[in-house]
């Protein structure tokens, strides 16, 4: 498969940028040990999933503004199918890190990661999700939240414009168009497939969580 | 004045007046306790903001205090200790409520412990944290390590305090935060609706909430540490960021202290365009503030209209400044650029529209027996708990307290326009509400008189390469959306200052929550937060 | 000639024609079993799309565009994503009840979905006493909610579940009053019965308490489907999610689903007994004979389903306009409000049925 | 009794108001921009600050005389000026711009270095595509590969720019 081959309804694949670390996921997807080839009904799959990823609110300083902006009126991520944002992690598919994460908040944020349920995506949104951004040389920050979770898409600015998060989610769908959920390694725990956290030889990049248990009325 | 000098001297002895020309007083530490409540007498009843530096010889705590009768009444106190290994000074938390939270503000950030304070938990890093990172000889490099596991959140806490025996040895006491017995359901970290990242512990009764406990520091950036490493110019940016809803007015207030300190006169176009834009962003902080307390109360639709209408005042950010929400358009001796020959056009087109609109508010929230049934008379907020708690602004203002700073010490334009200071006597939670959609009208009106007189001439002040303040102490204050905003700036005469300190009006409010919200059900507790209106950034910083 | 009896009475035939009794009987058993979860599942589809539009619609946004023309294959898209996503086992939480409650959810509204007549001949259940199986089979959902929230031994589900309770136990019977005083209009609680009575004239249009009783039944309606203002059970802001924080993936979407038919079941019972079912419109007057032709030209299932999305739109529209309720006014409004005046208006009608009507006609 | 009634037809009546509000929003035409669809249309404002970029000319020359200003300007160390010396044809050394790294990724948009530049070089853009799914992917170089900085028309304008830079330098 080709990243030519993702079609995204009014873009062009130039319109996109860093095509070939999309090219390289996909080539490592298909020599990678699982030997993917995305099928029919994977499409019908892929697609219905990329029409529907819904966002955990989760904010925690001036991005959560701008990601207010987008569930509103003006931008309305409602056109692509987003809007449902969920308040609750096991029914969201994407969190969207808007903000600076404190060491403090690290723990929490890993928590909540752990708490979605797969297939689970992550966003990294403005310069302080990305590297810490402004707040890089402080003792309490944490420079970037790949330190943390897997990332996805990575979305600089800060905060980034409403418009360049809708370009983010864009090209989230467009990563998500290209994997095939029958193929992908399985969660040995509950057989559950992995997307989000894996390397190309099919060992994990984060250990899975044993946290999935309820901490009583805990960091929802 | 000099009353209020001889009434300190009166009472201490080791009382000295440190400044000719600002109010400043020195007192011993031992007569601290002594003069602070010979001032509470005096009516200084309003506690703006207590800040701990050190100096490294020793640690000084400075309080800035005024009179919430006569609020342009203003002094300056201070004490040290030379204790720098374990510094323990008196508290003040039982003459101003309000020293509570800013006591453990500085046991978090220096150590100094306070005697008889009732509560010296860390506020901001995690009880694990080693150091004091605002020490002058804390290391401050990014350390690598992330913890990995949510630190101990036990609702039956151990809340450490110290006393004196009758011996007059310091013995430290052990009381638990939450009985073993009680309800206790966390609210966040993450949490839709506590407006950011607070934690909130709140110990229940069915749904009647019987305590509430704010857990702070899950956006502790260390905004005022990474500034004294800083040149001026470059830590402009990082106002913006700490109460990011009203960036431009924070941004005002540092870019004022830094301007009086040095002398810089600024031109009048600069302080029109500053005053425009100070209310603009007043609008747009009190539209969210709108929008976020009826999406709290369950109303989506009127969020998303708030939102919509916000979206204009965005576009004329974007016109003349460039930025949406952080607008970078200040700087020292004026702003970055001229304003944006449509400006004047589109901000005209934009306060008619707005009048339309906050109308329909009114008929589609305000008149809503649901909403008026939910407001009225629930979260009441008495006059003298607004003045014992600090909770200036929109929040004080609504009790009945005249708090405006910019009534009471005007600022840029603010003296050449004619405008009301809102003021509501209910206290409740309705108050609160109609402060904010009737000041929009009045900041509508602001601008109206500004727009068509920007005076011609230059944007910016001439101003040297090297931005250096001279040496002293300076404390500048504005009222942003959420009330009276503090800059304290200590400065040695070098290019970056020696200490500063925000004073946060959100951190007030938040700890406003416990008292205002005992007994309210839990929704109240929601829709008392939207109705205080506070941004998580700025307590944290 | 659009009905859909010609076709259920053909396919009987061609089945009794080819097949022993019992056969028949089996095969025609199982189509209809499917038949209703396919209409279902079509409805839920349609409203989850129907929401979102109208709800963007009221919020000035233009909602879901890019899945399909017009957005019209989002819900399609939700629907494929949510299976696709993980369940996930939580470990201390009793795992019995925690799928108990989802059936229970679902079974209690697909059983009040199947006492629906969507027209003339397609009639799923029609009891003799369809009113009395209507009230009880839908507070079966009461305590599925209850369950999911206990289950899953969490504080904020707790809440929520007790919540639900209690406005469900309260709205049961303003509802159930309301619906009572039709059936003292009606003289029967068959439901074939009382869309028969309507065949001149709505029950609307003939005594003005029914407008009353609608009114109530509405908002008790509303409050029943769990929907804004009365969504405290899952109130977003301060519970995060309610009563099912802890289910995901389909578990979370059977909820999800179950939900809006609920509120299609609402509107339908309400169609069914205050609107006249699938009767077309008739003016009940000599000149309006024309009229009446033509709008019995209209096929009765369009009749049915007009009236019963013409009362979701309205529930829709209640729901984007106004906050949501505490849990005091929420009883408030129950019981010092819609009770009485249901119950007055139940006394009220009563008399106008024994007295008034006699001593008129 | 009669305020429990009046009561609850002036609430009844407010609730109506607020339903015709919204809609009156029913049917007001949309504020929604369809952002990929409009891409190619859409109103952007020009001093909108989405990328640094250099103010190239048609000649692929910049002005930037790697003076480092803006790297040291910069609060968070975003930019990063690395130089080479090269010799130029009257056998002089001379301090020329390698490289210039700019790191998307931890930009705050402050502009402190547009500002601080004295030759104006850098100026803003409105780009606001960014998003990419690799985090090096963020670190740009500004100077395209071949290019190089303007040549001085008076020969000696360009010594004297530098020193004019070095001034700056040990101001700050």
């Amino acid at each position: 498969m080709e990243v030519k081959d993702i079609k995204i309804k009014s873009m062009k694949t130039e319109d996109f940028r860093d095509n070939e670390s999309l090219q390289k996921y996909i080539d490592e997807l298909e020599k990678g040990g699982f030997g993917i080839k995305v099928a029919p009904l994977d499409k019908v799959i892929n697609w219905g999933r990329s029409y529907s990823v819904w966002p955990l609110t989760f904010a925690t300083s001036c991005c959560g503004i701008e990601f207010m902006c987008v569930a509103a009126a003006r931008h309305d991520f409602a056109r692509f199918g987003f809007e449902v944002t969920r308040n609750s992690p096991r029914q969201a598919d994407v969190i969207f890190v808007s903000g600076t994460i404190t060491k403090k908040m690290a723990p929490v944020l890993r928590r909540l990661y752990d708490e979605m349920s797969e297939p689970k995506y992550v966003i990294a949104v403005g310069g302080c999700a990305v590297s810490g951004g402004p707040f890089k040389s402080s003792y309490h920050v944490v420079d970037g939240v790949d330190k943390i979770i897997p990332v996805d898409v990575y979305v600089p600015g800060c905060p980034p414009r409403p418009e360049a998060m809708l370009y983010a989610m864009m090209q989230l769908q467009r990563k998500i168009r290209v994997e095939s959920i029958f193929k992908m390694p399985k969660n040995p725990e509950n057989g559950s497939v992995i997307l989000s956290k894996y390397n190309s030889d099919g060992t994990l990049v984060t250990p899975a969580s044993e946290t999935k248990q309820i901490e009583e009325g805990g960091a929802e | 004045m000099e009353k209020t000098l001889k009434m300190i001297q009166s009472v201490s002895s080791s009382c000295t007046k440190i400044d000719a020309a600002d109010v400043m007083v020195s007192v011993d530490k031992k007569d601290l306790h002594k003069v602070c409540e010979a001032l509470y007498k005096d009516g200084w009843d309003y506690l703006i903001n207590l800040t701990a530096v050190d100096n490294v010889e020793n640690i000084e705590i400075v309080y800035h205090i005024s009179k919430s009768s006569d609020m342009e009444k203003f002094m300056v106190l201070k004490t040290n200790t030379t204790d720098v290994e374990n510094p323990i000074i008196e508290t003040v938390s039982d003459i101003w409520k309000s020293a509570n939270l800013y006591e453990r503000e500085a046991y978090d950030f220096f150590g100094v412990r306070f005697l008889n304070h009732p509560d010296m938990r860390r506020l901001f890093l995690r009880p694990d944290w080693v150091g004091y990172p605002l020490r002058k000889n804390y290391d401050n490099t990014p350390n690598e390590g992330i913890p990995s596991k949510v630190h101990d959140m036990d609702a039956c806490e151990d809340v450490p305090s110290i006393t004196l025996d009758r011996h007059g040895e310091i013995v430290e006491n052990h009381t638990k935060l939450f009985g073993r017995n009680e309800y206790v359901v966390n609210f966040g970290p993450q949490h839709p609706s506590t407006h950011g990242v607070l934690h909130l512990r709140v110990s229940l009764e069915g749904e009647t909430i019987k305590k509430i406990d704010p857990n702070f520091g899950y956006i502790h950036r260390g905004i005022e540490k990474m500034m004294e490493s800083m040149t001026y110019p470059q830590m402009l940016f990082l106002t913006e960021r700490l109460d990011y809803l009203c960036g431009s007015m924070n941004r005002h207030a540092l870019c004022m202290c830094v301007e009086k300190a040095m002398g810089l006169e600024i031109p009048k176009r600069a302080e029109y365009i500053r005053t425009i834009f100070d209310e603009l962003n007043r609008i747009a902080s009190h539209l969210i503030g709108w929008a976020c307390m009826c999406n709290d109360m369950g109303s989506i639709t009127a969020f998303i209209y708030g939102m919509r209408d916000r979206e204009k005042i965005m576009d004329i950010f974007q016109e003349t400044a460039g930025g949406r929400l952080m607008t970078n358009y200040y700087v020292i001796g004026g702003v970055a650029q001229d304003i944006h020959p449509n400006f004047v056009n589109r901000v005209k087109e934009f306060i008619p529209y707005l009048r339309k609109m906050i109308k329909e508010y009114h008929t589609l929230f305000t008149g809503n027996p649901i909403a008026r049934g939910r407001m009225i008379n629930c979260g009441l907020l008495k006059k003298e708990d607004a003045i014992a708690l600090g909770m200036s602004g929109p929040n004080g203002r609504a009790s009945g307290w005249h708090c405006d700073v910019r009534k009471i010490a005007p600022y840029a334009a603010y003296s050449e326009v004619d405008f009301k200071e809102i003021l509501h006597d209910g206290g409740d939670t309705i108050d609160r509400y109609m402060i904010r959609l009737e000041e929009i009208e009045e900041s509508l009106k602001i601008i109206e008189q500004l727009i068509d007189k920007i005076p011609e001439g230059d944007f910016r002040a001439k101003v040297p390469a090297i931005v250096k303040v001279p040496a002293g102490e300076y404390y500048q204050r504005v009222e942003n959306a959420r009330g009276d905003f503090g800059v304290y700036l200590k400065s040695t005469g070098d290019k970056s200052p020696y200490r500063i300190k925000f004073r946060s009006p959100s951190m007030v409010a938040v700890s406003g929550l416990d008292p205002i919200c005992r007994d309210t059900k839990i929704a109240d507790l929601i829709m008392i937060g939207g109705s205080l209106d506070y941004v998580i950034p700025c307590i944290d910083r | 000639m659009l009905e859909v009896g010609g076709i259920l009475s053909w396919i009987h035939e061609a089945l009794s024609s080819s097949c022993p009794e019992w056969l028949t009987l089996l095969i025609e058993y199982v189509l209809i079993g499917v038949g209703f979860l396919a209409l279902y599942a079509l409805i839920a589809l349609i409203l989850i799309l129907l929401e979102r539009k109208v709800c963007a619609y009221y919020q000035c946004r233009l909602g879901p565009m890019r899945a399909g023309f017009w957005g019209l294959l989002q819900p399609f898209a939700d629907m494929i994503k949510i299976l696709m996503k993980e369940i996930i086992p939580l470990l201390k939480n009793d795992k019995f009840l925690f799928f108990t409650a989802l059936f229970l959810v679902i079974i209690g509204s697909l059983c009040t979905f199947g006492a629906l007549q969507f027209s003339k001949d397609l009639v799923g259940i029609d009891f003799n006493v369809g009113v009395f199986y209507v009230l009880a089979i839908s507070s079966l959902g009461v305590l599925g909610i209850l369950l999911a929230g206990w289950s899953s031994n969490n504080k904020y589900t707790m809440i929520g579940a007790m919540r639900a309770g209690a406005q469900l136990v309260s709205y049961e019977l303003s509802s159930g009053l309301s619906l009572l005083t039709i059936v003292i209009l009606g003289g029967t609680m068959q439901l074939s019965g009382l869309i028969e009575a309507q065949s001149e004239t709505w029950f609307l249009f003939q005594t003005p308490f029914t407008w009353i009783a609608m009114v109530i039944y509405l908002i008790a309606g509303h409050a029943e489907t769990n929907r804004g203002p009365f969504d405290l059970p899952e109130a977003e802001s301060e519970l995060t999610a309610g009563y099912h924080i802890e289910y995901s993936g389909i578990t979370f979407g059977l909820f999800y689903v179950g939900e809006y038919v609920n509120m299609f079941t609402i509107a339908g019972i309400g169609t069914m007994v205050f609107l006249g079912g699938w009767q077309p419109f008739h003016i009940n007057a000599e000149w309006a004979a024309g009229f009446n032709g033509v709008m019995d030209m209209i096929p009765t299932w369009l009749w049915f389903f007009a009236k019963a999305f013409g009362l979701v739109m309205l529930s829709l529209w209640v729901r984007w306009s106004f906050p949501r309720l505490r849990i005091d006014q929420l009883l408030h409004l129950e019981w010092k409000i819609l009770m009485p005046i249901s119950l007055l208006n139940m006394l009220l009608m009563a008399l106008w049925v024994t007295v008034l009507v006699p001593l008129f006609a | 009794m009669k305020k429990y009634i009046k009561d609850l037809f002036s609430g009844i009546y407010a609730l109506l108001q607020g339903m015709y509000i919204t809609n009156l929003n029913f049917w007001r035409p949309k504020v929604t921009e369809q952002y990929p669809e409009d891409r190619q249309t859409a109103r952007q404002f020009e001093r909108f600050r989405g990328e640094l970029v250099f103010d190239m000319n048609d000649q692929n020359e910049h002005k930037c005389i790697a003076c480092g200003l803006c790297a040291r300007n910069c609060p968070n160390q975003s930019l990063e000026v690395i130089t080479k010396s090269i010799t130029t044809e009257d056998g002089k050394t001379k301090k020329v711009l390698d490289k210039f790294l700019y790191d998307l990724g931890s930009c705050t948009f402050c502009s402190v270095c547009t500002q601080s530049c004295a030759q104006k070089a850098i100026k803003w853009t409105n780009n606001f595509e960014h998003a990419v799914f690799n985090r090096s992917a963020l670190v740009k170089q500004l100077n395209p590969e071949g290019s190089k900085a303007i040549e001085r028309k008076p020969a000696v304008a360009a010594p004297k720019a530098a020193p004019a830079a070095g001034q700056n330098e040990n101001q700050q």
